[in-house]
């Protein structure tokens, strides 16, 4: 739909597939080299691709016993200094919340794909959702932080993907990319970049000399730790527990402080760094949509389709969902007449969204939570009805 | 290298209580991998969470403490992704066969190349007492107050049915066994598993009036005998030791790596 | 096989936890547990370098230095 | 161009969703066009009426789901029985004449083809009897052409099935102009 | 600390116990049946104490082999007609939580105690946290409504543990109940409650006769749906798929969006039934302090010590954090100076507190996150810097 | 009562694939059910999720439909809490063995009464075809395109060595051992394992060029024999039916009877 | 024993999918699959009332009714 | 009454938790008295010193935890030199006399008793050693009194332990007297 820019159109790189199968491109291209999971409707496209492509690639593909499993095999995989994703939907990504808070405590770069799906529980397998997105942040037991990006089109799940892995090698963590339903299984054409076209975040490693002692903990200056591969030289503990900068289980309530802040500030100190965004006349607008995955085409639609009308709606398009971008919120709502939430749940973003302003009485939600996609005419109406009009 | 030099000496004396069978364990796992030759940075401990698991935090290899059942989980990831490497996995008995039963079978059943080391004290130590699937029928813990009704596994036979390609069971009072099966478990090309019969004196023998760790150690020393003894005849609730399975068939790392040869084109 | 030749041992006493398995298994009673519970080596003559107490000993506390038959040096 | 909203529908094996794949894939790899394809899954794609749907544009599209189909194609008559109504006002609806009947009250072009039994008579293999409708929808519709979709199906299957494929296609075409031709309607 | 109203002191009825103890006399008092768990610090006491009791009172004890099953099987045991429980802490909560959805949709009631410790991850197994308030909220996949309760001394843990068997009850569904390792492990005095002086809640089971159509998902008009035991004449289906008023399986957008919106209004339209909440000195108060479980009581300390000194304090002790009471806090907020929310986490309840009030500009936060109990003078100093008077 | 009286007609016909195996296990399970003379209210069935696991919709029995996996700790939870209940629970190769694999060790080393049929089609039928831990050695799926390197489990090993008083296997062209055998689980006074090759036409059969439902149970027909059968001898490769285990050992559910019995005091 | 008597089949033509399994594993080529793919009684004369069909109908559409010998009643 | 906070401490076996809690027990259950007990878990637990903290007041305590002792109580020292700074000043140190030594810096009485050499001397089992040390601090402190100690004792061991536990307790209440009389400190 959107173009990479840095890429040339050609008969050889346009392709017409999945979203999926996208996520599966944009991982390849980022250098995944080992994929661990557990096949679940909407997301199993995913691990089929990864089944097919890695061993071409020299990278393995394992179909584990079940979700947790899957997440656990691919933080081993990552201490060894391999780039590594999982991919799963509602159950599945329940499942992985213990391991996930690991990989959060332990600082395991890795990939997990959430293809939502309506829930909760067994839900409608095959329809699509947006309810975990709050589950993406606070799935897990403890307080913490984490990135979660999504996307609504085929080039951008390209995009995010590779910024998954980008972001997960620059902050060390666990990043949540959650796709829906309908673009997993949506068909478009995509343009596939050319290698070099979207830049890479290679896992660093760190410098320190065999003997000299590695500090696996010890941020640097700039915030990030450079790894050691298992089976390199320095050997050090990885652990769930509250640990020092050597890795080893600490309950010292200052070194518990210091790790904690350190979790939290190293995402939300670089805010400006995560959030991804697409806007759409935002400059003149005085309605605002705000949105994100599936429902976001379908806000475009209307904004689209209003603008040719001469009506005055902006769209801003949320990539990051996690950490909030409030700010940029804040800015975008603040010479709106009112904004529109567009997601499908019951209003998980609206709730940040309101946290983000002055004037949260003049945020409302245009939502769908039957699992079916909401449609430009279902947000047109909640805009009727707001504006007075009725439907 | 000395013994010593395998472990980081900097958190000894370690945490377990007098007398705890896992000690017993660390020594012979030490000497072990000194006697195979190993490299320190060629082995890697992955452990789960139990007083078992904190085995991995005393070695000088590359460890990670994880969760709770879940190590073989872990391990299997970084087995795979870097086949060189030497995967040891000491797993406490619930940690191995409760809550990590599945992916105990599981690792047995695709064989890779690890070494899982079930450090059997009968009982969940770290949380205080309460009975696990290889506590006996009968047994007392802190959640089966009047003798446990549940029936315990036999690891030998689950691990064999499950399709473990080396197993083999000892005490920590046959210190030379002990040693001895450890090197040859970690020397199997496929996956492995070692369960020791490892003391909880402050728990499973306070509260299954047993005594202390020399008691236990005397039941490990009375009650076991080595496959195909005469004594199990006579007295079959006579524990066996021994190796109970060595055979060959395909490890998984190295079945990978031909489809890999296979498939992959250069530049594609 | 000729025999091993004693030359003393080596106990990290801070590791001691005094359960006394060294103690009860020794073949040759060689060790005792002192007043304040650590291991002590009350009969060394007696020790015929089987170093089980060292293999035993949960708490890595205790070492034997013997010398192969043939040679002078320590650790073997 | 205008933007053409495509619903295709019929029964499990039929093939259907095959169709429409391939039809908005040569759009969008030979036509310089834009597409996209959803389709029904699950229980809604067990047993009943099996559904895709199609966009085509030269302008983005974001909102991938079909509402109001300006081409309707129904395989089945538990299909059109489903779908009738998503069919604009002045849409182009496109059946079997065999297995499909009694279309008359819908307010749209009827274009009923008798694609199974010409199969039959001339292919003798039902499956390419969903590449006989794909080839009637697009001589229909021009908005792909036929070349486009046959390369595309040589891409994508065997080389032995080459032939058959691109008479399942021709074979649909022809039973357009001869609808045309002879008029009905 | 608080006497129950009901109950005389007597010498038989006068106990020094664990939380965690009290919790399972609450359990038994409330009429739990059966219990399934899996042993994790700081919650295995109410196990113990269950595998004692419960035969005792012809109840039974099942120690699972995970967190996972154990959540399972008491979801089984309550379609056979038992009230039934199971606690955890938080890793084994993070492994509840597909099963979690599962008891929502299916509308199966039963208590799922989580004693909260350090977290992420493993964490501080033995230290006090309360990090799981949100996980409580959204760790399902999938958006529903959900009933979390907690306590802050010996008295209301037995009494809100027996509410949570009440709500459970009433509202069909799975309660939470966050306690947290000081509370558990703290032992202090409880007076226990002589029979009937606490009400409770019998399975309200269905009236309809063998041979009538039973609907086991259809609410009667009070929005309560009957119950029958596995076992009695009606059979029906429990599933966890959007389903119809007979339990079987839908995907019609009707029927999704209905059930859907029934599971939320079952919980947030009582939101005042459900409410439980304490408040000390608020008629006067100008400084607000807001906070629940062991949290509250360095509050209320605080708050004495103030009172005693002529400063207006107060404090709303929170005991039902989800459904989140907003109205309550915006009462309680309107008229004093600011509001201080004191939480051992990064303010998770400070933000359900913004979202409900108007100013959320005068809503501070006092926390500490190192497994440490907050201490009254850690409050004190945040009150002191609001004030403009440094530390 | 007629065989149709025991399920819901107004769900047929059913969702399974025309020639699914899982419709004549339904079929049998029927048959049995009418021979034991059960009461439909007397009989729970838990399924988790799968293809196999829309069985329990098509009952007219109690029935659970839960969660991937999970069937037999819920079912648990039922028997437990009413032992006076049948409760049968079928599952899926995936669902048992897969995720669910913990859960039916741990229900085999209990020993309580419960029927555990294994629906083995050897493959996800419900996701689409991937390889399954029972999809053998070399076998196609679609997350094994190159052939699968998993080993696979042998259910009746593994059930018999976790402990399950009953472990018998047949195929859905043996109809009548199905049903017989079916019935024998369900009469057991134990935790049962009954595992049936189940035809999947639609996924395991395309993929593996066996063809469709009659031709995979052509293969039941030729490539299986009864236990002790002398060609198993000729051929190891041909697969065992029969019943393997049947054994008394104390029942869970009578045992905690009895541990109340013992310890319940009127008004304590 | 005496044979049963075989009576007719009835078949839920709705819930036959028509896989071919009772077709291929009538032991006595009984029945057939008809234009529309669903399972017809070709030769009802040679049906000897073994029931195959029925046990074996993964679509529970087909029943086979016999009386069973010195009865005249339909089913078993 | 004053809030009365206590710090008992000393390492793993010594029964220094039991001790905290059979006092602080005895004061809620036989003297109408509030009392909350913590204590240390886990790897603080473990190795190194315990500690136990109880609060006694005859009004409802909200903050359990004790920062600053009335009453410091040391069996070890370890636990000594650990805890020693929590001591309020003017507050009061009981240690034993033979296992912790150089308390004179602290700002407070100082009341060491022999009390483990008295256990071993008169009574010989060490497993009372904390009943001596739970009798030494109440009748040091007069909280809760002796009876209420013993009859909870008596309530919560088997009878065949009741002389001797009786008699540590007297043993412990006894060197209290002893030091009182003695006038040491
Ligand atoms: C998910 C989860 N559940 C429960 C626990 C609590 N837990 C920690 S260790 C342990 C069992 C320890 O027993 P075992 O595995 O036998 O090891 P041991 O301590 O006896 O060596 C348990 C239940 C946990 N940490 N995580
Ligand atoms: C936690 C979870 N993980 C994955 C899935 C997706 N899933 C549904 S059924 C299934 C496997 C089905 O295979 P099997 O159990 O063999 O049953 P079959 O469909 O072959 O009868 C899977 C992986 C799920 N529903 N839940
Ligand atoms: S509790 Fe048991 S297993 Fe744990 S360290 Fe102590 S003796 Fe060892
Ligand atoms: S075995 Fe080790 S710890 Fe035990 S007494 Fe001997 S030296 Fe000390
Ligand atoms: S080496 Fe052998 S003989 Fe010598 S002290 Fe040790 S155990 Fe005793
Ligand atoms: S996919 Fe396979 S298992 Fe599922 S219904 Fe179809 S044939 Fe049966
Ligand atoms: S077996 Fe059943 S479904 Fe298959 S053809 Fe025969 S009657 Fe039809
Ligand atoms: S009953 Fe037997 S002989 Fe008769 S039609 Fe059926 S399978 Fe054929
Ligand atoms: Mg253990
Ligand atoms: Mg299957």
């Amino acid at each position: 739909m959107n173009k990479t820019p840095e890429t040339t159109e050609t008969s050889e790189n346009i392709k017409f597939m999945q979203g999926n199968d996208v996520c599966a491109q944009g991982a390849l291209y980022a250098g995944v080299e080992f994929f661990a999971g557990y096949p679940i409707t909407p997301s199993t496209e995913i691990a089929e691709q990864m089944a097919m492509q890695l061993p071409k690639h020299g990278g393995k593909f394992m179909q584990m016993e079940d979700e947790i499993s899957s997440l656990c095999a691919i933080i081993g995989a990552s201490l060894t200094g391999h780039k590594v994703m999982t991919a799963t939907s509602g159950p599945g990504f329940s499942l992985m919340q213990e391991a996930l808070g690991y990989a959060v405590m332990a600082e395991i770069p890795c990939v997990i794909v959430n293809v939502m799906r309506g829930g909760p529980s067994t839900g409608l397998p095959t329809h699509v959702g947006q309810g975990d997105v709050n589950q993406a942040r606070y799935g897990v037991h403890g307080d913490h932080a984490i990135i979660a990006l999504t996307a609504s089109n085929h080039q951008d799940i390209f995009r995010m993907t590779v910024e998954a892995f980008n972001f997960a090698e620059t902050y060390r963590t666990p990043v949540i990319l959650l796709l829906d339903e309908m673009t997993g299984h949506l068909r478009e054409k995509v343009v596939l970049p050319e290698p070099g076209a979207i830049p890479l975040v290679k896992r660093l490693r760190t410098a320190v000399s065999n003997g000299v002692d590695y500090h696996p903990y010890l941020p640097r200056e700039d915030g990030r730790l450079p790894m050691s591969d298992f089976g390199e030289h320095h050997r050090y503990n990885v652990t769930g527990l509250y640990h020092d900068m050597w890795g080893f289980p600490s309950e010292d309530p200052k070194i518990v402080y210091g790790l904690i802040r350190h979790l939290f500030d190293k995402i939300e100190n670089n805010i400006h760094q995560i959030a991804r965004f697409r806007k759409y006349y935002l400059k003149d607008a005085d309605i605002l949509l705000i949105s994100y995955g599936a429902a976001a085409r379908s806000a475009l639609h209307l904004v689209e389709n209003r603008r040719r009308r001469g009506e005055k709606l902006g769209l801003l398009e949320l990539q990051t969902l996690w950490p909030f971008p409030g700010e940029i919120i804040r800015e975008a709502c603040r010479n709106v007449k009112f904004t529109i939430v567009v997601e499908m749940n019951m209003g998980q973003v609206l709730e940040q969204v309101r946290l983000s302003v002055d004037t949260p009485e003049k945020i409302f939600l245009a939502n769908r939570i039957d699992g079916e996609l909401i449609t430009p005419t279902d947000i047109r109406n909640i805009k009727r009805v707001i504006q007075g009009k009725g439907i | 290298m000395a013994v010593k030099d395998y472990i980081r000496q900097r958190f000894f004396p370690h945490m377990w209580c007098p007398g705890c069978g896992h000690g017993t364990i660390l020594n012979a796992l030490l000497r072990a991998v000194e006697t195979l030759g190993l490299k320190k940075q060629d082995i890697v401990m992955v452990s789960g969470i139990g007083c078992s698991a904190r085995i991995s935090g005393y070695v000088d290899f590359h460890s990670m403490h994880t969760l709770h059942g879940r190590a073989l989980a872990f391990a299997t990831g970084v087995k795979m992704s870097k086949p060189e490497l030497n995967v040891i996995v000491p797993m406490g008995d619930g940690d191995a066969l409760a809550i990590g039963g599945n992916h105990f079978i599981h690792a047995a059943r695709r064989n890779i190349e690890m070494t899982a080391i079930v450090m059997n004290n009968r009982i969940y130590g770290m949380t205080g007492g309460q009975f696990s699937p290889l506590s006996a029928h009968g047994s007392m813990g802190t959640t089966a107050p009047y003798g446990n009704i549940d029936h315990d596994f036999d690891v030998v036979e689950l691990a064999t049915a499950a399709g473990a390609t080396f197993v083999a069971r000892t005490t920590t009072y046959h210190v030379h066994e002990l040693s001895d099966f450890i090197a040859q478990a970690i020397s199997h090309k496929g996956f492995s598993v070692l369960e020791v019969l490892s003391q909880c004196p402050t728990h499973y023998g306070r509260r299954n009036r047993v005594g202390g760790a020399v008691d236990i150690l005397k039941t490990y020393k009375n009650n076991t005998v080595r496959i195909g003894s005469d004594k199990k005849q006579e007295n079959p609730d006579l524990i066996e030791r021994g190796v109970f399975v060595k055979k060959e068939l395909s490890e998984y790392c190295r079945e990978y790596d031909r489809l890999i040869a296979r498939e992959h084109r250069e530049a594609e | 096989m000729k025999k091993k030749q004693y030359k003393g041992h080596k106990i990290e006493r801070s590791w001691c936890k005094g359960c006394g398995i060294c103690v009860e298994f020794c073949p040759k009673q060689v060790l005792e547990l002192d007043a304040e519970g650590k291991v002590s080596v009350a009969r060394p003559q007696d020790c015929i370098c089987c170093k089980l107490c060292e293999l035993r000993c949960p708490d890595l506390a205790i070492e034997v230095i013997c010398t192969e038959p043939g040679t002078e040096n320590g650790h073997e | 161009m205008e933007k053409t909203r495509f619903l295709f529908s019929g029964s499990g094996g039929q093939g259907v969703i095959t169709a429409a794949i391939l039809m908005a894939e040569a759009a969008v790899r030979f036509e310089s066009l834009n597409a996209v394809q959803t389709q029904s899954y699950g229980a809604a794609a067990r047993g009943g009426a099996t559904r895709s749907d199609v966009i085509i544009w030269d302008k983005p599209i974001y909102f991938p789901k079909v509402t109001q189909a300006n081409v309707l194609v129904c395989l089945t008559q538990e299909a059109f029985n489903k779908y009738q109504e998503t069919i604009r006002p002045g849409g182009l609806l496109i059946a079997d004449s065999g297995l499909v009947k009694n279309t008359e009250k819908i307010d749209a072009r009827r274009m009923q083809l008798p694609m199974y039994a010409a199969v039959m008579d001339t292919i003798k293999k039902p499956v390419v009897f969903n590449l006989c409708m794909l080839g009637a929808v697009i001589s229909a519709t021009e908005i792909v052409s036929v070349d486009s979709v046959k390369r595309l199906i040589a891409e994508r299957f065997a080389p032995e099935f080459h032939k058959t494929n691109e008479q399942a296609v021709d074979l649909g075409a022809a039973l357009v102009q001869e609808f045309y031709s002879t008029g009905r309607n």
